[in-house]
């Protein structure tokens, strides 16, 4: 703000160097630049959907704005409160052709409530310029509806009646059917598989925050991981990059090994904290791949660049892998080195999955409901498009 | 039959060490792979060019962070060696707050080369700037004000290269070498509100969201990649201005030489899937 | 404790967030900065302190026990001391972090830096044994993963073009239609996927981040 | 003679060891990536440690509380320097899980951060994956058609036809028969033809990395590349 101030001054000054520079001699008649045209039409009004201390100017170009050569560089916003001839600038907007009108927010405005008047210059290629008319007097003000956002909230408010009803429907005991997760059906076996080996499963819960859902899901999968090992008793090495994460994982594994009643045979030791750099924490889960030789390693949450160095060590390790994660751009390296790869959606529907909490199978059939509703939208949008030339479906889902 | 099997599973050890094989002979002894110029190098090659010796000033800016440099800084080297050949003087700034060391990097290897030159007359760093695109505007301002002094610390007003620059109107070219989307920003404050001429490096991943600018002129020549960076060094030899080691080149002819072996070793993974599948059959 | 305190107050947080998301007053991104934002982070740097805690614990152990690498538990902690200590004594270095000079930041450049950039070189090799493993043509789904990267990574290099002018072309068309679709396609999917499990966790249905206890 | 050879600068050579240490690792697991693996998790914990002091704890717990009344730009905010101490306090309750009888106290912290957060990303995912997803989809038949580009429409509609695919492949309360096992059957081969892209098109990325850490050590180290 400090530098912006003292940079407006001087940009008030701009015109005054222009006059400055004006060469000694006379210049012959012809040699004068024309002037360049005003913008028209200038009105102003309160940005809507906002904090407030903003105001929206509206313009139709300059005759010159769309001139080959350019005649013109972009405009001047000027601002000053209604009645007063105090004008300073408050923005800039490049050329707007072909376009016919343009829109400047002024974001800017010092106080709420009060009136403030605008105009614009155009600013010309050679210093010349031309100023417009005033605009209508407005104020800014704050808004306690975002109206640019009602399509998210009728998809809030949708998804959310959803997902309540089909829950209630599996509540009075509705039986809800769900298609084989090749992944997760490998989980019951991978678990048999470290215990008859007589060797650890690895859990890597990924280097996303507690914020990323795909760690929430990865937790909720660990819970259920946990019980299995500790019904087994093989032990479960559960690695963190999150300092969250850490303390919820934790809890998960500590309480998993209560509920079969075996707390004692929780070992803290096993599920610490390594670092919160991402490549330092994939090269300490290389180490453990390489010395622990788990038998089963679980990829299971937000993954970067690391998850090729993970998957690709632990094939070499000989371990059955499944991995999961939300990150699409990591896919297909999951898919290229695990035995078992969980894409994006399957990931979430995986606790439920294990579980077989009817609860929580219920939000699984309000996401198919969704996305036959996505499916619907798409194809009614494409003919709308094509045989109306009309885009309204477009603009239907246009969000602020 | 062995050699079937041999194919389909070759040890990873020995792909690794062909991997590093065709990786470093390339770096080391150049291969000298010839290197198509796109017009869009070309194009910046010769804005940096028709600007006369001894004139108006390249501005470069550096804006980018020590994890882009492989791609990126043989971009900047390049544009220093041809301003230094052709006597062109050249202002480095940056905008990154990593990008200071990397530009007194580039500095140190590319102006020993012509000892002629003189630090303050033929080339300067004039250090980093907080603030992003507020630096560009305060640029267009007052490049005084912006930088009062050189990265050393010499007022500007007694750096022979600097003391007559006022605005972008005393700049020859801008070239804005980065892996964000602050060029955008160079594009929309420094060429369309100070009407300067602007060139660009970018990062391969980045390049294709910039093409439109080069259609409306708005950026006047674009490098992408590493393979852009290539292509200048050899617009440099090309035009008998540099012989110093053409790093992106080396780097290109070892990239595409690692994937002609991965490109081989699937191929020969699949035959041997394919004998040792029609043996079992 | 009772159970229903930490649910409730997931209940409400969630249902005013969700408002706030709808609300762009004043007073309504006040409370997204001012609260929602800092607490996090006030709340994030608490967990840290644990957090480190069990990782000394881990290597602790193991050098009290003389387990199997116990001297490595020691370079371990050494670094993890050593850089700590050198940070608080530099304080002005380490907030200055513009200079390249100081002890914490040659530290960070010429020990951190290179491990992490090595690391990135490591997934280099590990692209090619990867490819050349999984790659074979052993059904139609491996196949058309095969090919695509089979032309994609012609594509990109200046031998490609060499070989049949249109080849960066077909590879430019499949990153930019059918990687296009798979992706967008996917992450409908992940879209209703978070907000399902969003929704699961504040409504109290998901409770298995509260452990064993919270079962419904 | 070494200097010319080699590097001097003793920085130099810890940078360029710990780099071989690393790569060493490509070989077989050996005490040298050992060591570096472990001095990387030390090293980098205690950075990240500092780093979230100084730019966190510092600026938002510590100050507020020590300058009270004086921290914040604006008078009328000068409750919300105080309440930091409720996120501190809460903070605290972490510490809890080391003990055997008070442990569910974290589950108070984590309540607050949990209820946050998962508010938040329930509109945010809505807007942002759903109608932002859907909007783009359609766009991209509707702009080539009004603009008569034959093959930029086809393109549209063979991603929406992609999308659409790919979609059903992610169905769940139906087995994958009929229809649906069709759609679904092409969903997968969107989804395999995307992938092997998109891995394609990374190699190139991961190797220009490994060729600027081979350039470090052939000029950087050994002088031998000039």
């Amino acid at each position: 703000m400090k530098l912006i101030l003292p940079l407006l001054v001087l940009l008030l000054f701009m015109p005054l160097l222009a006059f400055s520079q004006v060469p000694p001699e006379p210049a012959p008649p012809p040699a004068v630049p024309p002037t360049v045209a005003p913008p028209t039409d200038i009105v102003a009004k309160d940005t809507p959907n906002d904090a407030g201390g903003s105001i929206t100017v509206t313009f139709k170009p300059s005759m010159d704005d769309g001139a080959k050569p350019p005649k013109i560089t972009g405009y001047d916003v000027l601002r000053s409160p209604a009645g007063k001839d105090s004008f300073e600038v408050a923005g800039f907007s490049p050329r707007v052709a072909p376009e016919p009108v343009g829109r400047i927010n002024d974001s800017s405005v010092p106080q709420d409530g009060i009136l403030y008047v605008y105009k614009m210059r155009a600013i010309g290629v050679n210093g010349n310029e031309g100023v417009s008319a005033l605009s209508n007097p407005a104020r800014s003000s704050q808004q306690w509806f975002n109206t640019a956002r009602i399509n998210a909230l009728a998809a809030t408010v949708l998804f959310l009646i959803f997902v309540v009803a089909f829950v209630n429907r599996a509540r009075v005991g509705k039986s809800l059917f769900i298609r084989r997760i090749a992944g997760l059906s490998a989980v019951e076996e991978a678990v048999g598989r470290a215990t008859e080996m007589g060797r650890p499963m690895l859990y890597v819960p990924g280097i996303g925050t507690i914020s990323d859902i795909a760690t929430i899901a990865s937790l909720n999968i660990l819970a259920q991981v946990a019980k299995k090992a500790a019904e087994y008793e093989t032990p479960l090495i559960v690695p963190n990059f999150d300092p969250i994460v850490y303390t919820v994982a934790h809890e998960v594994v500590k309480e998993a090994y209560l509920e079969v009643g075996k707390p004692d045979a929780f070992k803290a030791d096993n599920v610490y904290f390594i670092t919160n750099d991402q490549m330092g924490y994939a090269a300490a889960v290389d180490g453990i791949m390489v010395r622990d030789k788990p038998a089963t390693n679980f990829l299971l949450g937000s993954f970067f660049a690391e998850s090729l160095i993970l998957a690709e060590t632990g094939a070499t390790t000989g371990a059955i892998q499944i991995a999961g994660t939300d990150q699409v751009a990591q896919l297909p390296f999951f898919i290229t080195a695990c035995d078992y790869t969980l894409m994006g959606e399957e990931l979430y529907a995986a606790s439920a999955y294990l579980a077989k909490e009817p609860l929580l199978l219920g939000t699984l059939k309000a996401q198919d409901l969704s996305k036959m509703i996505i499916v619907g939208i798409l194809i009614l949008g494409a003919l709308v498009t094509l045989a109306l030339r009309s885009g309204w479906v477009i603009n239907m889902l246009n969000v602020g | 039959m062995n050699w079937i099997q041999a194919l389909f599973k070759i040890d990873r050890r020995i792909l690794f060490l062909l991997i590093a094989v065709v990786v470093i002979l390339p770096l080391v002894k150049p291969l000298g792979l010839p290197t198509a110029v796109t017009i869009h190098a070309q194009n910046l090659f010769d804005a940096v060019d028709r600007i006369p010796p001894r004139t108006k000033p390249v501005l470069l800016s550096m804006d980018y962070s020590p994890s882009v440099m492989p791609e990126l800084q043989p971009m900047s080297l390049a544009i220093i060696r041809h301003c230094l050949a052709r006597r062109i003087p050249i202002i480095i700034m940056t905008l990154d707050p990593t990008g200071a060391g990397l530009a007194e990097d580039a500095i140190r290897k590319a102006a020993p080369e012509y000892p002629e030159l003189k630090e303050g007359v033929d080339y300067v760093f004039a250090g980093y700037k907080v603030g992003g695109y507020l630096a560009m505007i305060s640029i267009g301002q007052s490049f005084q004000a912006t930088f009062p002094s050189d990265a050393a610390g010499h007022a500007s007003k007694d750096v022979p290269i600097l003391a007559n620059i006022k605005n972008y109107d005393d700049i020859g070219l801008i070239v804005c070498i980065a892996g964000s989307a602050i060029v955008e920003n160079w594009i929309v404050f420094a060429v369309t509100r100070y009407h300067a001429t602007l060139g660009a490096g970018i990062t391969a991943v980045s390049s294709a969201d910039y093409y439109p600018f080069l259609q409306t002129g708005q950026l006047c020549g674009m490098l992408a990649g590493m393979k852009g960076g290539a292509e200048y060094e050899q617009l440099l030899a090309n035009n008998n201005l540099s012989h110093a080691p053409k790093r992106a080149s080396q780097g290109m002819d070892a990239i595409s030489s690692a994937h002609i072996l991965i490109i081989i070793f699937i191929f020969l993974g699949n035959i041997g899937y394919f004998l040792g599948r029609r043996k079992k059959a | 404790m009772d159970r229903r305190i930490p649910l409730a107050i997931v209940l409400v947080l969630g249902i005013t967030m969700m408002l706030q998301f709808f609300i762009p007053s004043r007073a309504s991104e006040t409370f997204f900065t001012d609260i929602f934002v800092r607490w996090g982070l006030i709340i994030y740097i608490f967990a840290l302190i644990p957090s480190v805690g069990s990782l000394i614990r881990h290597h602790w152990r193991k050098l009290g026990a003389r387990k199997e690498g116990w001297a490595y538990s020691i370079v371990t902690l050494i670094g993890l001391f050593g850089m700590a200590l050198i940070g608080f004594l530099d304080r002005e270095h380490v907030l200055a972090r513009f200079k390249a000079s100081g002890l914490f930041r040659t530290v960070f450049l010429n020990i951190q830096v290179p491990m992490q950039a090595s690391m990135f070189g490591i997934l280099a090799f590990y692209m090619a044994s990867a490819s050349y493993r999984a790659f074979r043509a052993r059904t139609l789904e491996a196949t058309l993963l095969l090919i695509a990267a089979f032309i994609v990574m012609f594509g990109v290099i200046p031998f490609g073009a060499y070989v049949w002018d249109k080849i960066p072309f077909i590879s430019e068309w499949l990153l930019e239609v059918p990687n296009m679709a798979a992706k967008r396609g996917i992450r409908f999917g992940v879209g209703l996927g978070i907000a399902a499990t969003s929704l699961k966790i504040i409504l109290g249905i998901e409770r298995s981040w509260m452990g064993g206890g919270g079962k419904a | 003679m070494f200097s010319h050879m080699f590097s001097t600068s003793v920085w130099t050579w810890i940078a360029a060891f710990l780099t071989l240490a690393i790569f060493s690792f490509l070989y077989k697991d050996n005490p040298f990536y050992r060591f570096a693996e472990h001095l990387f998790v030390g090293v980098s914990a205690g950075y990240w440690v500092i780093i979230y002091w100084y730019n966190n704890m510092v600026p938002n717990l510590i100050n507020p509380l020590i300058n009270f009344g004086h921290s914040w730009p604006h008078v009328s905010h000068v409750w919300l320097d105080g309440l930091v101490i409720i996120p501190g306090l809460l903070g605290l309750l972490f510490f809890s899980m080391f003990t055997k009888k008070h442990s569910y106290l974290i589950l108070l912290p984590l309540a607050i951060i949990l209820g946050m957060e998962n508010g938040l990303s329930v509109p945010t995912y809505l807007q942002a994956e759903v109608l932002k997803q859907a909007q783009g989809t359609l766009q991209g038949i509707h702009t080539p058609f009004i603009a008569g580009q034959t093959f930029f429409l086809i393109n549209g509609l063979i991603i929406l036809i992609g999308v659409i695919a790919t979609l059903s492949y992610f169905f769940f309360s139906r087995e994958h028969k009929g229809v649906l096992g069709v759609s679904s059957k092409v969903g997968i081969w969107f989804i395999m033809l995307g992938f092997g892209a998109s891995f394609g098109y990374t190699v190139m990325a991961r190797l220009s990395l490994l060729v600027g850490r081979v350039q470090f050590l052939l000029t950087d180290w050994i002088h031998l590349i000039k």
